[in-house]
């Protein structure tokens, strides 16, 4: 595949839980499914370790999508966590949203050890949509830029 | 399948709202049905042969006609799949063709007498004409 | 209490008695029966087909204008109560139906499902209260063993009439105990009779008929009380049974006194 | 300022295909803070550890950053190998450049752009990272067992054996659950009472185990290794220790008309029973529903009776507090009711019964003393109808949507135990498909059609009926023959499919062990962690977990037994150092986090501070558990102050991910 210089690459932010979507990105790994380069990941314990704090950083440096990847509801490692992490969540986007980041670059999904192709497959979507939108340019801090 | 067979299958499961793909072959429906000996095919048979494409064998068997619409097959199937209202969506697919109305209007005079309650007669042309 | 009631087309000609009976007892209980004033026929038959609207129509019709008048409606033919209660039950339950619907008719209020439709076996049992008409009971049918025949369309499907177990029913049977009967029960009592197939295959309906009236005679069954005016006709047509079919409507004005 | 060295792994061709790892090392070199970077064909290998090694002594590295495959698979090994070399464990990081780049990217470019980026994540994390030291928390050296069925006895049986003390509650008066009314076993056909008494012997006799009768769990606090238990012991108005068994009372006691619960009512007891003979332990219970002393006062014909003066009118309920290291809950099951079903007439015909009571009625201790009479004229069937998957497999908002699995094989049993006691009688089993995967399990199946000539029908039933002479009516679709089939038969059978017992769920509250929607237990892995549940200490026995026969039952209760043995067998459990830690400077007390921890870890404690001007300041502040805390972090996001914070995904570090990844 060519690469094109001047075409769009978006960064993205994943955040997934160690127990479920981490195990499922290496899942996706393990069956060799592709998804854009532009997807990086952190691993935390739980999605509820995830501090909407880290978020509004990423934007501001640089980060034109960011998603949370969580077990699904009931499955929680810990129990409860990621019922915390998508009350939190749902808070923010709408904050987000307000402040003029776009709903489609943020998003919450729930993908179990299991669901390689799910990951893989929403990757793939995500980083679709977030090309569309372009960079993001509402909150990123421009001293950040290079 | 050829197209004009998927397009009628498509039909039918879109009218009747039934996936026949839940039906797990216990034979539940046919063991209930009251109208059992008068058909060729069963209900279970309509919903498999739903699945397989072969309405046109449905369609033409007067088996769409018997099927009293009591509810047992429904109110008994251990998956939901509602057998009874396959078998109207096949029996609609029929007499909603052109001239397919299986109850002409001037039939109905022979077939009266003194206490036939009303219901009986819209009914049947409920079920019979379109 | 006043109620609106649904008598629908049978029994404004073949059944006369069923309505008749029924609005005596109404009465003598201190119920009023308000008749819709311009009800159409239910069509004797939910059609389940999704795509059919206009076939429900006449029922959307009815069930609005009850809305208007007190928001329940009061139904005693087991067909009508059986397209009624389905149909409404689609209104509330199938947004798209109802939405549908509405642009269709295009009412001054947009009907959702919000009428009740009650049939009067479920009037006598909620509002009323068997012990209470006991109570009312004049002329009991004492020592009389009596089966009641449910049929179909009053119990099925059971997850949208939800009038009483389907399978296992009580209702009529706590029914002919507040008139003072024995009740007689029978696994046949919730089977088809063969219902309006009889138009075209008699000998199909007069089969089915006769298994419900071998069953009930088998356990010792006198009389027969049903809702139906269909169910009373095939019943009627079968051969070789003594025991008399009636609607329950006519032994609850005889109970309560109030036949003639 | 730290000294990290980086360390990029080929993994043969898996990561060097697709990613320039020379480019990768080099451009890592140039990083802050790295002072040593190199790459190798297997990283794991003892030559790639010794590497690592030796870079840690020779650069007194102070942090390691290894890129290669998921710390999913390897980060253990490379902790163990800087602890090896001096380091402390958690100075390591890893850079998942395998199953995050090199596999999902074929891009060479792409891909070794995206393995430096998430090298200098890590670079940038270790940075931050400090050296952990994992607590250590003690293990109480006794094991609970929550329900005394065959699952619950092996459990408790196996882990005595080990040398632990192990207790047992259950709440019917006596151990030994369902397989005690089961007359005889699949595939062997041994009796159920010869083969489960002696167990139940062994467990009264065993000094390691106690059993709590009549018993129930009622409070759990506390976490693995640790863990405190309050039982409640139902009053029974009989002193345990003092009653003996002899039974006088319950065949004096003039309350006759108590449904027996144990004969699934088929018979009747007295208000004061001992369930069955066998029973252990063998004390008699009152029925406070019947008892008329207890109900009104009058009466006392049992304590008049009783030699040993064991009755006690004004027993309470009394609550017991325990310490165990780990829990096995063994709940077992019930059969679902069959309202819902009554097209098969079981509530409007006495001669409709279900499996469970059809082992009452051909048990020699049963009601009919083992010979098989219909319950509604005590007359001997002649024909026998069995349907199978009643409320199992079902979609219909009424039943289980699983297979109860045991209902094929049992019928099979039954079948062929009539055949051969009664010749005279036909036996007709209505299925849908004979599930038998199970050794020997197949031919017991075929033994049943082969040899005993059972009418095996394709099909279901679609409604039993009643007949005025007393015959049943069954109606069903033989759907080999194409027909619908009737069958006049004395006696229907229905295989009602089972479920977990209701207590399960509040227990499972209780634990916080997770479920499923059908109140199954849910296990730590399907596959491969089956007799654990994903709470930590808390073991699974039995059919708490899923449908399953008895020798099952007994392989998971030994599983599950081996897996507290490993437990108690540590004297000290290692904790995991990543957890929360709040920082008292910072804490406003606030109590946000305690109400967001699912482990109950902090607590609040006032604490002196140090004023201004020599003065003293007493603050409410937050504290963390360390053996308690599981480190999800969901207390670091509720903190508003800042305070709390996650050891080893601590706030700084995360940021510097995103930081470095934005870049």
């Amino acid at each position: 595949m060519q690469v094109n210089n001047t075409e769009f690459k978006p960064k993205i932010v994943a955040f997934c839980c160690n127990w479920c979507s981490y195990a499922g990105a290496d899942l996706a790994g393990t069956n060799r499914l592709q998804y854009p380069a532009d997807v990086k990941i952190i691993r935390v314990p739980c999605s509820c370790r995830v501090n909407p704090i880290f978020i509004l950083r990423a934007f501001q440096r640089g980060a034109d999508g960011v998603i949370l990847c969580g077990c699904h509801p009931g499955d929680c490692h810990y129990t409860t966590g990621n019922y915390y992490a998508r009350r939190r969540m749902t808070l923010l986007f709408s904050m987000l949203d307000y402040l003029g980041i776009e709903k489609e670059r943020t998003r919450v999904e729930w993908v179990s050890a299991a669901e390689g192709a799910k990951f893989a497959a929403t990757m793939n979507e995500f980083v679709q949509t977030v090309t569309k939108l372009g960079r993001n340019r509402k909150l990123e801090d421009l001293r950040c830029r290079k | 399948m050829d197209r004009e067979t998927n397009r009628v299958r498509e039909q039918v499961l879109r009218m009747s709202g039934v996936n026949v793909l839940k039906c797990m072959r216990c034979g539940k429906c046919s063991g209930t049905c009251p109208s059992y000996e008068e058909m060729d095919y069963h209900p279970h048979e309509f919903v498999y042969m739903v699945e397989k494409g072969e309405i046109d064998k449905l369609m033409a068997s007067e088996s769409v006609y018997k099927c009293l619409t009591c509810f047992a097959c429904v109110e008994r199937c251990p998956r939901g799949v509602e057998p009874a209202k396959l078998i109207e969506a096949v029996r609609l697919e029929m007499v909603r063709k052109q001239g397919q109305n299986r109850l002409k209007p001037d039939r109905i005079p022979a077939l009266l007498d003194e206490e036939l309650p009303q219901q009986a007669i819209v009914t049947a042309m409920r079920k019979y004409t379109k | 209490m006043i109620y609106s009631y649904y008598p629908g087309c049978t029994l404004k000609t073949k059944a006369k008695e069923l309505d008749r009976y029924a609005r005596r007892s109404a009465e003598a209980l201190g119920i009023t029966l308000n008749e819709l004033p311009e009800w159409q026929c239910c069509g004797g038959a939910y059609t389940t087909a999704q795509d059919e609207i206009a076939t429900k129509l006449a029922s959307v019709r009815a069930l609005a204008a009850a809305e208007q008048e007190g928001g329940e409606l009061v139904t005693l033919c087991s067909a009508c109560h059986n397209v009624l209660k389905r149909v409404n039950h689609d209104l509330l339950t199938d947004g798209e139906f109802a939405g549908k619907v509405n642009r269709y008719m295009n009412p001054e209020q947009p009907y959702g499902g919000k009428t009740k439709v009650v049939h009067y076996l479920e009037l006598l049992r909620d509002t009323v209260g068997f012990d209470e008409l006991a109570k009312k009971v004049v002329k009991p049918f004492t020592g009389k063993k009596i089966a009641a025949y449910y049929g179909c369309l009053l119990l099925r499907p059971g997850k949208v009439l939800a009038m009483d177990d389907p399978e296992n029913p009580v209702i009529m049977e706590d029914f002919i105990r507040a008139i003072g009967g024995d009740p007689v029960i029978y696994p046949y009592r919730n089977e088809c009779c063969g219902g309006y197939v009889t138009l075209e295959d008699q000998a199909l309906a007069v089969k089915k008929s006769s298994a419900v009236m071998e069953s009930a005679e088998g356990f010792g069954a006198e009389l027969l009380i049903t809702a139906c005016p269909l169910c009373l006709y095939n019943l009627n047509k079968t051969d070789g049974f003594g025991t008399e079919v009636h609607y329950f409507t006519e032994l609850l004005a005889e109970a309560l006194g109030v036949k003639d | 300022m730290q000294r990290i060295g980086v360390f990029v792994c080929h993994c043969g061709t898996n990561i060097a295909g697709t990613v320039d790892v020379k480019a990768v090392a080099e451009a890592l070199k140039s990083e802050p803070g790295v002072v040593f970077s190199t790459e190798y064909q297997y990283m794991c290998s003892e030559a790639g550890q010794n590497i690592i090694k030796n870079a840690i002594r020779e650069h007194q590295l102070t942090g390691v950053v290894i890129c290669s495959c998921s710390p999913r698979m390897h980060e253990a090994t490379f902790r163990k190998t800087a602890s090896a070399a001096g380091l402390n464990p958690y100075m390591v990081e890893i850079a998942n450049i395998r199953e995050q780049v090199s596999w999902i990217h074929k891009d060479m470019k792409a891909g070794t752009e995206k393995a430096i980026i998430l090298g200098r994540a890590a670079i940038a994390k270790v940075s931050l990272n400090a050296p952990l030291i994992p607590g250590e928390s003690p293990v109480v050296k006794r094991a609970l067992v929550i329900g005394g069925g065959i699952a619950g006895i092996q459990t408790a049986l196996d882990i005595a054996d080990a040398g632990f003390e192990v207790d047992i509650v259950e709440k019917e008066p006596t151990i030994g659950g369902k397989m005690t009314q089961l007359d005889k076993t699949f595939p062997t056909l041994d009796c159920a009472a010869c083969i489960l008494t002696p167990k139940m012997v062994d467990c009264a006799q065993n000094e390691k185990i106690r059993i709590y009768s009549y018993s129930e769990v009622s409070e759990v606090k506390g976490f693995v290794g640790n863990f405190t238990v309050t039982i409640k012991k139902k009053a029974r108005y009989v002193d345990e220790l003092k009653c003996t068994g002899c039974g006088e009372c319950t065949e004096k006691c003039p309350q006759k008309k108590v449904p027996n619960a144990f004969n699934l009512g088929l018979d009747n007891r007295r208000a004061i029973y001992i369930p069955f003979a066998q029973a252990v332990p063998k004390v008699a219970t009152i029925d406070a529903d019947y008892c008329n002393m207890l109900k009104n006062g009058k009466c006392g014909v049992c304590a008049k009776v009783c030699g040993a003066g064991a009755i006690d009118y004004k027993q309470k309920d009394s609550f017991i507090e325990e310490r165990y290291g780990a829990i096995v809950v063994a709940t077992g099951f019930n059969p679902i009711k069959l309202d819902a079903y009554e097209e098969y007439g079981y509530k409007q015909s006495k001669d409709v019964i279900t499996s469970l009571e059809l082992e009452r009625l051909m048990n020699a201790a049963g009601p009919n003393g083992g010979t098989l009479l219909r319950p509604s004229d005590k007359t001997h069937p002649h024909t026998i109808v069995f349907v199978q998957c009643v409320g199992s497999r079902c979609d219909d908002g009424k039943g289980k949507s699983y297979c109860s699995k045991i209902c094929c094989m049992y019928t099979a049993k039954h079948a062929m135990l009539i055949r051969e006691k009664y010749p005279d009688t036909e036996v007709y089993v209505f299925y849908i498909d004979v599930r038998t995967p199970g050794k020997n399990f197949d031919e017991f199946y075929r033994r049943a059609v082969e040899e005993y000539g059972v009418h095996y029908i394709k099909g279901m039933v679609g409604k039993v009926a009643p007949q005025p002479d007393g015959k049943l009516l069954v109606q069903g679709s033989d759907l080999l023959a194409d027909e619908q089939l009737r069958v006049e038969a004395d006696l229907v059978v229905l295989a009602a499919a089972i479920e977990p017992d209701k207590t399960a769920r509040s227990l499972g509250t209780m634990l916080t062990a997770s479920m499923d929607t059908n109140d199954f237990f849910t296990e730590a892995h399907p596959k491969l962690r089956p007799v654990e549940s994903p709470t930590a200490g808390i073991f699974l026995s039995g059919v708490c977990q899923g449908p399953k026969d008895i020798p099952e039952t007994v392989s998971q209760a030994g599983a599950a037994a081996s897996k507290v043995i490993g437990l108690l067998a540590k004297d000290k459990l290692t904790c995991n150092p990543c957890v929360a830690h709040s920082d008292e400077m910072l804490c406003n007390g606030c109590s946000a986090c305690e109400k967001v921890c699912p482990y109950g870890a902090i607590t609040y404690s006032d604490k002196e501070f140090r004023g201004p001007n020599r003065t003293t300041l007493i603050r409410r502040v937050a504290s963390v558990n360390d053996a308690v805390c599981q480190g999800c972090g969901a207390c670091t996001v509720a903190c508003p102050s800042g305070a709390m914070d996650l050891k080893g995904f601590s706030n700084s570090q995360i940021m510097a991910e995103v930081d470095a990844i934005c870049k």
